[in-house]
């Protein structure tokens, strides 16, 4: 669908495009595209019972995966907490193999073991998927510890919650990386609230970025509703990290539209309804769709023609998760240890 | 007598002890706006205020430690983990702290301190979400440990909790949160250490508790009946201090014992149970004692393979077949 | 045969194998430049470098999560915790990143990491530092437990452990570091899940491991033989997996069971293995199993107070003699 | 001894004494003087084999200790670390009492079950003596809370090493604390080294007021060897803390003298001799006793005076602790579960 190597050269760009080609913005909306396509059909399959337990749906935050993960190469590697879907998809995850695992299928990512708070792709470099706030920060200072040992350049970006920044474990994770020089950019997901917990009632300090400072650490505060401000920001956090091993805090500002999971109500006592829709109006992939339509890459007509192939492509993971088998019995005795 | 669902009987006893006693007061995630994550503060925060009702970060070790030094200075303090399952990035407060501080300090400073919230495994959370975790809290001196199966337990029992001057665990079931039974009308407390014969029988002694007792056990009663077999269910309702009395008097009765719990099986309170009992009751056990519990493994989110990892009818009638030699 | 100390035979294990494996680290508070807070570490920063050997913060939680964030991308850590009491403000990590990893990513990731340190009482530490805290971790699916009560032992296990591709958990006995005893010449593995027969004897199985089994129950060998009481003791060295056949045999042959052990006794690892003995040999014992454990209390400071909250020699006789009838 | 009511009127003193009166700053010397004593005492007894266990002394830091608790009253709280036989004589509790209890006998502190690292004192406000290290800052947290809860003005100060900053029981006791406006002081005793590890080995940030950033915490660094500068800086915060209910962080510099722990060398590979006695050089009881000749408040015949006092003091409490009788063998069993 992406009009293949048509490399728009650079100096044709507005510099907002930041010399990014064609194919790649083109590849960036679809996968925003299918982000909230992917989403929307997992709360329907939700809503009939197929899917259960927690599900943390990533819809309204897609520009900060693309934007952030579009910055990096397939040896980096990536881990988040439990509102994993759109990250992995973004890493390059089988998004079929997501839809598969939701539906507890042997298809799965993880075979039905771990669902959709644990998202797992060795090959991909995704790191999880971690269903206990804040402690997956740590395993990141780890993977990152592991790419300097080895004298390697890659580099870990950790996804979290405005929420998690709460927890001890950020506290120690932070340090650590900044303490050892290790290539670890942490992105806080920073959807304004924690469940039904906002940040000014969660947190001492707004801007979350200010986090750092305990740490003499880079830092920044980023718009993430758009995709290409994610992208230059995360993308200098890296090529720092590369150069010099050091880490980064970035608290990128974006929102869910939906509940907390799949059990949680849209709005309700802790924010406004009216609040949703204001920043419905700035949404991500309408907002990247006007860029690249003010900036010439995109028209009505490619709109219309990704929509129907995303939409095809989802149905497609439906259809594979629905039609794949349960896991045998036999692997409930599976995976326990590594023989 | 009224009836409630386990989430009314246990936001009863906490709007009784708050209406009773200015010191009680309740913290955790999501607890006072959002009426508690799975609603068991429900209308707690209208009532009591924000002074008394309170949301936390998300830093268990932070709000249990808290909770522990308000308690050490005269509060106290009610803390819920959302689920049990977060409760261990605090479970060096729990064990170090709430645990100790009475006996370290020579008697200075005790700790009347509640920590609640939900165990076990709900539908399809996997394994860092469904654990039973009983046995890592009883296994501390200095703790108390309580697990009820009914509405009438939980009322009576938490209120015995929050009246009582030392660290207490109160594990809840959450897949029981909704469901209903009796309790009585007005006042009334149970005894914290004292256990409960559900059901009476003569076959076979099956002790049990919490979900474990209602959804898996009492399940099992017509398939048994089926085969024959009159089974008493024990409650011990406290798993520590553990009503071993209780379970003797059964088990001298039956002269078997199943014990039948949602945690992982090594070192798990059933083994303790197991091991008491066949001391205090060796003459009168006429098998060793069987157990069932969740498989030793993480348990999966499939639900099939879910299913198949936690405590089912089929274990069960297993068990108390073997006990009776029946196979 | 070398003569060793334990702390030799601990750095042996790991000195050779990071000569052996370049992704093999350690990593812990002290273990570089303080050469560990019990030399058990002694030299190795001089040898492998800071790259290698790595002081940290006190932040246990992190620098645990580290060692897994590593592992689960091909390094092989060893983490030092100065004493595993300090590991309860990491026991989230252990429990759910370590343990449940390999499960719960359906194969993608799984953790070769070894969590080591000293546990149980030393000497005046009170209760936050002597803790021997086997049973919270053997209860854990996915995890392997460890704790040796030799020199040998120690040194065999140890390389076993890294070269697992499991988290392991590894307990050591800090009061027993600088105690000296045989191993073998060069290269050697002990397997992990294999226990051993300390002591032959015929009239009751005393099974215990690590310290207890040397301070306590070697100790109580004399007294016993007094008595006219020749036990057999048997050392499962590895806690999980439990290696109950060879208790078993025991069983079969002395019909009496007596289990050591210094961590608190509600639930503790005893209370498996008299739970899982007395199934697997009902009809060999002739006595209920018996425990001689910490007693169930946070253990205090005085010297007095202290030996008599741990086992005994006096409390293993008499556990002894009762389960030969001889009171 | 000190020379009972003869309160120095303010205008005559330089106003480095702030005010204060001739008594409180006699009473100072004696208890820093008592505290080096005391700590010396311990240390041969521990070397006799009369104390065991861990055993942390606070020679170097005792300027620390009274000038900060000096800013309290009574009803105010203090928690402290292991290394906190300082404290508790600052805070009132009875030398006698503290040193039986390294004794390990029943009529020690807390009747020879916590030992030296955990000595407590309900009625002097003093909430211990705790051994694992930063578990200790949440309960300080839960007692300012019940302070502000029953509408108090009490304060609680906070005491930890600085290395006790890196762990996550830390960043969640401030948070919780600036979050919910709650009056307590945390004071980093910051003796550079936690064990043999340096404060720039183990934190990512050398000048630790600045971990209070990330709360947007009121934050000081003060100099440790001056109690006068210690007094100053911690009424402030302690006088901020009763008007606004607000913390405040304070990084106080000072220096261990001695081994970690009484099973530690002074110094070793981690810092050297010269480093040692160039802190002894200015040692903050000599520095106070400096002050306190140049400011005519004393002389040396006082000095002489009241080390005679003091030894005599330390010496009754040996002979206090040694005559005492160890807890009768049924002790084991009590303050287990309070009845
Ligand atoms: C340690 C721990 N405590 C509590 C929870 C329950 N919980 C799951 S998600 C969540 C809110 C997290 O909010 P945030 O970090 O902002 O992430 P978001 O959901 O907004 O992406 C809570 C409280 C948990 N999983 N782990
Ligand atoms: C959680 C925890 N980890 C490790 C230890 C062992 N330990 C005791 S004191 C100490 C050093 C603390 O240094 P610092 O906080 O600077 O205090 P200082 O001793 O200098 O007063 C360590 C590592 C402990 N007690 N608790
Ligand atoms: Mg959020
Ligand atoms: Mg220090």
């Amino acid at each position: 669908m992406t009009d293949s190597a048509t490399v728009v050269a650079p100096k044709k760009q507005s510099s907002r495009l930041m010399g990014l080609s064609r194919e790649t913005l083109l590849k960036w909306y679809e996968e925003m595209l299918l982000m909230r396509r992917f989403e929307e059909k997992a709360a329907e399959l939700y809503r009939n019972g197929k899917i259960g337990g927690f599900c943390h749906l990533y819809n309204g935050q897609e520009a900060v995966s693309t934007g952030s993960v579009g910055a990096l190469t397939p040896d980096d590697y990536v881990i988040t907490a439990y509102r994993d879907h759109g990250l992995a998809i973004s890493k390059g995850v089988e998004p079929k193999a997501i839809m598969a695992e939701l539906l507890g299928k042997v298809t799965g990512t993880t075979k039905g073991k771990g669902g959709s708070m644990h998202i797992f792709d060795r090959e991909k470099n995704f790191l999880g998927g971690h269903a206990i706030v804040g402690s997956h920060i740590p395993l990141a200072t780890g993977a990152a510890f592991a790419s300097k040992y080895r004298g390697e350049k890659r580099v870990c970006l950790c996804y979290m919650g405005d929420g998690a920044t709460n927890i001890g474990a950020f506290h120690e994770g932070l340090n650590l990386a900044a303490l050892w020089k290790l290539p670890v950019i942490y992105i806080i997901e920073n959807n304004q609230y924690s469940m039904g917990t906002s940040v000014e009632r969660s947190s001492a300090v707004d801007d979350l970025s200010k986090k750092a400072l305990a740490y003499d650490m880079r830092r920044g505060v980023v718009n993430g509703s758009d995709v290409l401000e994610v992208y230059k920001a995360v993308k200098a956090a890296v090529e720092h990290a590369r150069q010099t091993y050091e880490p980064t805090l970035l608290d990128i500002r974006t929102f869910r539209y939906r509940g907390h999971s799949m059990s949680d109500p849209t709005h309700g006592h802790y924010r406004t309804k009216e609040e949703v829709e204001a920043y419905k109006s700035h949404d991500p992939i309408d907002l990247f769709a006007a860029i690249l339509k003010t900036e010439g890459i995109i028209d009505d007509t490619y709109l219309e023609k990704v929509e129907k192939k995303i939409k095809e492509i989802v149905t497609e993971c439906v259809e594979f998760a629905e039609t794949s088998p349960e896991p045998p019995p036999d692997d409930l005795w599976t995976d326990v240890y590594y023989e | 007598m009224a009836i409630v669902s386990l989430r009314e009987a246990l936001n009863q006893a906490m709007d009784e002890e708050m209406a009773r006693d200015e010191r009680v007061f309740l913290m955790g995630e999501e607890v006072a706006q959002y009426n508690g994550a799975y609603k068991v503060s429900q209308g707690l925060l209208q009532k009591y205020g924000a002074k008394r009702i309170l949301d936390t970060p998300i830093a268990e070790a932070g709000f249990a430690g808290v909770g522990i030094g308000a308690a050490m200075v005269g509060l106290r303090p009610i803390v819920e983990f959302m689920t049990w399952n977060f409760s261990l990035v605090a479970y060096d407060q729990l064990v170090n702290n709430a645990a100790k501080m009475y006996s370290m300090s020579g008697g200075h400073f005790h700790v009347p301190i509640v920590f609640r919230g939900p165990g076990g495994a709900a539908h399809n959370l996997a394994a860092t979400h469904s654990q039973a975790l009983e046995s890592i809290y009883a296994h501390i001196a200095g703790l108390k440990v309580i697990a009820p199966s009914t509405q009438k337990d939980a009322k009576g029992l938490l209120k015995s909790a929050i009246r009582d001057e030392n660290p207490v665990i109160f594990i809840e079931s959450e897949v029981m949160y909704g469901e209903k039974g009796e309790i009585p009308e007005g006042e009334y407390t149970i005894p914290i250490g004292v256990g409960e014969v559900k059901k009476e029988g003569t076959d076979v002694t099956i002790v049990s508790w919490s979900k474990a007792l209602q959804h898996f056990v009492m399940k099992s009663v017509p398939e048994l009946e089926r085969l024959g077999i009159n089974a008493e269910i024990v409650d011990p309702r406290t798993i520590k201090p553990m009503d071993y009395d209780l379970i003797v008097d059964s088990v001298k009765k039956t002269n078997r014992l199943v014990v039948v719990e949602e945690s992982y099986p090594f070192a798990g309170v059933g083994a303790q149970i197991s091991h008491e009992i066949s001391r205090r009751a060796f003459d009168y056990l006429d098998a060793p004692v069987e157990r069932v519990t969740q498989e030793d493994v993480p348990l999966p989110y499939n639900s099939k393979l879910e299913k198949a990892s936690l405590p089912n009818v089929e274990k069960i009638v297993r068990a108390v077949r073997k006990v009776m030699y029946m196979d």
